[in-house]
């Protein structure tokens, strides 16, 4: 069965920095139309800050993960402290230090960090938060796992249903968060959250694939 | 973007190096840990033994909040987080043990969705240190969410006024429920509505956040630009005092015979002589509804970077939060004796 | 332009208004004849019988400036004129009438040639009813005029200093000759200098004023505008606070050693944030050429409407002037324990 | 010899009041290029104050000019509360409640006004002030009046030489006021008040010539 090596963690770590920096401005900006417009600026300089702590070390996908995690919620706290630093961490933890990370593993690393998001915030698919583009990444990985499909058309599945989750909050009235207070105004745009989980998902399924083997 | 500043990435850590060299009669900064080196801000004396701990913290970007309210009679100590962002959980947590007289922490924020996820996580974390946190959630804006959700409304200028009550009661040597309950029923009785008429630049972003067109105003803006109930044509400041007033007024409901604590808060780049402006016509309005002031506070108390405009905060009182609100208090945003 | 007013012609009786309905507890507006309906603004218990008597007055547009260093400690009164315009004479000899408790009045003012025509009337008017007046100019920016023109040059936050000490010396029971004699050696010991980085709009105007590029800075801009010495690319808050210095050290000069009070002011629409990280640098400036910081002031104390900018003042401490800079002062715009 | 009537004042005075009203946005940009950008704003008041006491009565001119000088003085302040207050308080001390105005006694009029000006400034012709549109103007109605000039080509002569001193403060270099620190950089630009002294001088002129007889 397709996998890759959890140590060769650090590409697929600097995919997802990569990803962040190359839209901080974009982020900034969504979260400007209806939020407070910190988003971009946040992740940036998390994500930034991880890349340069690491510097030219290797490192497991896992190990990287729980750094990253724990760096968002120590050192950038906002919303995307405890909830990316929830998320990522929990999926470290759920990696069980393996050396291969096939499709069921991953898939249950996913489930973990939703499900430790479940534990610290009440939003739930359909309140326009970037649960609605985990949720579904989740579903997807989760059944491809069952059905035993290849990890890399499972990996094309996450991102097509991240994306459609992402793309689903446009449509969608805000219910928790800055942009919660907007009712009806607040439709018509992305969530800014589900906009950064969609790029970092892509990154990371986009890192994974090329370690696939 | 015309602005006074270095890295704007380190202008939180600048400008609190800036503060405490400044206000060293006031505050100090107190790190208690290796992984936050920011550390927190605290009252000069505190922790006091035997006193309850009252903790603020939140976003930076609108001086003098947070840090502007610790000192005498007010907070014991504030965390700070990046501008418009949470202070992070172990910022809180180190903002508790430096408040910490033995006799709790009260932790009186306002109402967004980081605040309340660091400072549950916090109070988990302080839980394991020994150190009871209680809380208190300012939800003082009117404009952000309808009566009967009050829950969800953001924390705007009210803040002021339950730090100055919670604080006082703590400096009264009140017990933690004491506290917390003198604090809950000050941001009760707190309602608040902002007007803003041109919007703010975060230094790191360089461009404005969103737009209010010239000649317009946006009725409830947040104090981070957050979207309010209602754009309209930009009107004096007899108009807009009344649509403040007719906001505000009908919410707790205030009526004739109460008595109040009136503030008008600039938003950081209107200058002050229109906000006494705004206050005359504010004044008029409430003496006309037979309202009585019994205290006013006007100027820039809460702001949102370089943003135009003004919020309105009233606070209705009973004889308990009339004594606390006159107990002098020295904090680097509020003197009084 | 998107601001707080009604009739811009009646913006400053409007802020008057509410300044006195804000501050009752520090003010009182006096009205001594008919011509001068807008009356003088006066502290609550003046004139003080035995006292000498402390005025000031300007143009408006700057708050706190000057309304707000009226109280116990600073001026017993002063005049206000329109936005950047003089007083009337009979302004003047109002607030000086409101200020006489009979040992005569120091009128300590800018260096503008509508205040000096004014003071000068009004001076000679209230000689004619036996109200002695001395006067000092306020002339410390330093941008303004060569060293060797000192008179020529404009009164700016240096003003603040001089009434903290006058008023220290009055209150002290100074004689009229050791209240003039303290005011001048505060502002003779004052060096201060303005960088511009966003026009103002006066309100009946309701257009910039002038203008300064994007990209740009006006090294030197007094307190209405008027264009500095310099306009060079705009620069970070280091370049900034070394521009800043590099002006006003060499101009007293202040060397090692000496003692100072530092003076930070915003110019009114730039958020006190980075008035903190500008003084972090000017702070790091200082120590590193050996001068000692007995007191530093950061906030919007002398301010242009809505301009963006910040100005620098320095003044050189002797025992004198320290003893009157420490004392306790109360008034909206300088609240000292 | 031609004269007009004190009496008939209330005509000259409103046609200075219309010349400040008219160009109140311009004078405040004069001002706003080297000054505070005050100057139409407070002249415009001052001005529009005066003629709003004034209603609907008849003054003679002297009378007005007295008036018109208190209320800028003692409402006003700036620096025209105390100079054109100075100049028209004086102007009408000098006509001596005459019935008639000609051309010798206007002369006297206008250099009252400037000798009671330089009693309060220290600004003489050359510094970019006024007193280079005033000080030309005395001087010829002076000339002109030693030497016999019909009153209507005198008040010709006037307004040309206060055109001609007032286009002189372009390239001068000021001295005292508000823009005396620019220096060299004062240079370029009209002087304000001596911008507003000529609209009132040809004002008054034109007033005057419709008057003559
Ligand atoms: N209570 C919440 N539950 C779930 N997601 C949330 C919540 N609050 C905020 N978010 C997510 O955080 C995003 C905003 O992040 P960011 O702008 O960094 O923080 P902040 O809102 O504090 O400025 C939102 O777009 C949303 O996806
Ligand atoms: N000391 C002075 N002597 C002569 N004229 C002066 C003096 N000061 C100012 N002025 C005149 O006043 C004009 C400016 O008037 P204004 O803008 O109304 O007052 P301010 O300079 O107080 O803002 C200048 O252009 C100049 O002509
Ligand atoms: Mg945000
Ligand atoms: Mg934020
Ligand atoms: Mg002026
Ligand atoms: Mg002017």
């Amino acid at each position: 069965m397709a996998c890759f090596a959890n140590g060769e963690g650090r590409s697929i770590l600097l995919n997802m920095v990569k990803a962040i920096q190359g839209h901080k401005e974009y982020l900034g900006e969504v979260d400007g139309l209806i939020g407070d417009g910190d988003h971009g600026m946040n992740m940036n300089k998390g994500f930034t800050l991880y890349a340069e702590e690491l510097g030219e070390d290797a490192v497991t996908f896992s190990d990287g993960l729980f750094d990253l995690g724990a760096l968002l919620l120590n050192r950038i706290g906002g919303s995307m402290g405890p909830i990316y630093g929830t998320v990522f961490m929990e999926m470290s933890d759920a990696a069980n230090e393996m050396e291969e990370v096939d499709l069921p593993l991953f898939a249950a690393m996913m489930r973990a960090g939703l499900e430790g998001l479940y534990d610290i915030v009440d939003a739930r698919p359909g309140d326009k938060t970037l649960v609605d583009t985990l949720h579904p990444a989740v579903q997807s990985l989760d059944a491809d796992a069952r059905q035993g499909t290849a990890f890399r058309d499972a990996l094309a599945n996450m991102r097509a249903a991240a994306e459609a989750g992402w793309k689903s909050t446009e449509s969608l009235m805000a219910r928790y968060g800055r942009s919660a207070r907007l009712g009806e105004r607040s439709r018509g745009v992305p969530d800014a959250g589900a906009t950064s989980c969609k790029l970092i998902l892509w990154a990371m399924a986009e890192g994974i694939e090329a370690l696939l083997r | 973007m015309q602005r006074i500043l270095n890295d704007p990435d380190r202008i939180v850590d600048e400008m609190l190096s800036g503060f405490v060299k400044c206000h060293g009669d006031i505050v100090k900064r107190v790190i208690t840990g290796p992984d936050n080196p920011r550390g927190v801000i605290a009252a000069k004396d505190a922790p006091i033994p035997g006193k309850v701990g009252v903790v603020t913290g939140g976003g930076s970007g609108h001086k003098p909040a947070f840090v502007g309210y610790v000192g005498k009679n007010m907070c014991d100590a504030a965390a700070v987080g990046e501008i418009f962002t949470s202070p992070t959980a172990l910022s809180f947590l180190e903002a508790f043990r430096a408040a910490d007289g033995g006799k709790g922490v009260a932790c009186l924020y306002g109402n967004y969705s980081g605040d309340n996820m660091n400072v549950k996580m916090a109070a988990r974390m302080a839980k394991r240190e020994g150190i009871q946190v209680k809380t208190v959630v300012a939800n003082d804006d009117v404009a952000s969410a309808p009566r009967d959700q009050r829950e969800k409304r953001r924390g705007v200028a009210g803040e002021i006024f339950m730090w100055k009550c919670g604080g006082g009661k703590a400096a009264k040597g009140g017990s933690l429920d004491e506290v917390i309950a003198a604090a809950q029923k000050a941001i009760d009785n707190c309602h608040s509505v902002g007007i803003g008429i041109t919007p703010c630049t975060l230094p790191a972003v360089g461009h404005p956040n969103f737009e209010i067109k010239d000649g317009t105003m946006e009725v409830g803006i947040g104090h981070h630009g957050e979207p309010g109930i209602k754009v309209c044509p930009l009107e004096d400041a007899k108009g807009m005092a009344k649509r403040m007033v007719d906001v505000v007024l009908p919410d707790h409901p205030f009526e004739a015979g109460d008595e109040v604590a009136v503030l008008v808060s600039g938003l950081g780049a209107t200058p002050v002589m229109e906000l006494y402006v705004l206050y005359d016509e504010i004044e008029c309005l409430l003496k006309d509804k037979g309202i009585r002031i019994h205290r006013a506070y006007v100027g820039n108390s809460f702001t949102s970077l370089d943003m135009m405009g003004a919020t309105l905060t009233l606070m209705k009182l009973d004889e308990e939060l009339k004594e606390l609100l006159d107990m002098e208090a020295w904090c680097m945003g509020f003197k009084q004796k």
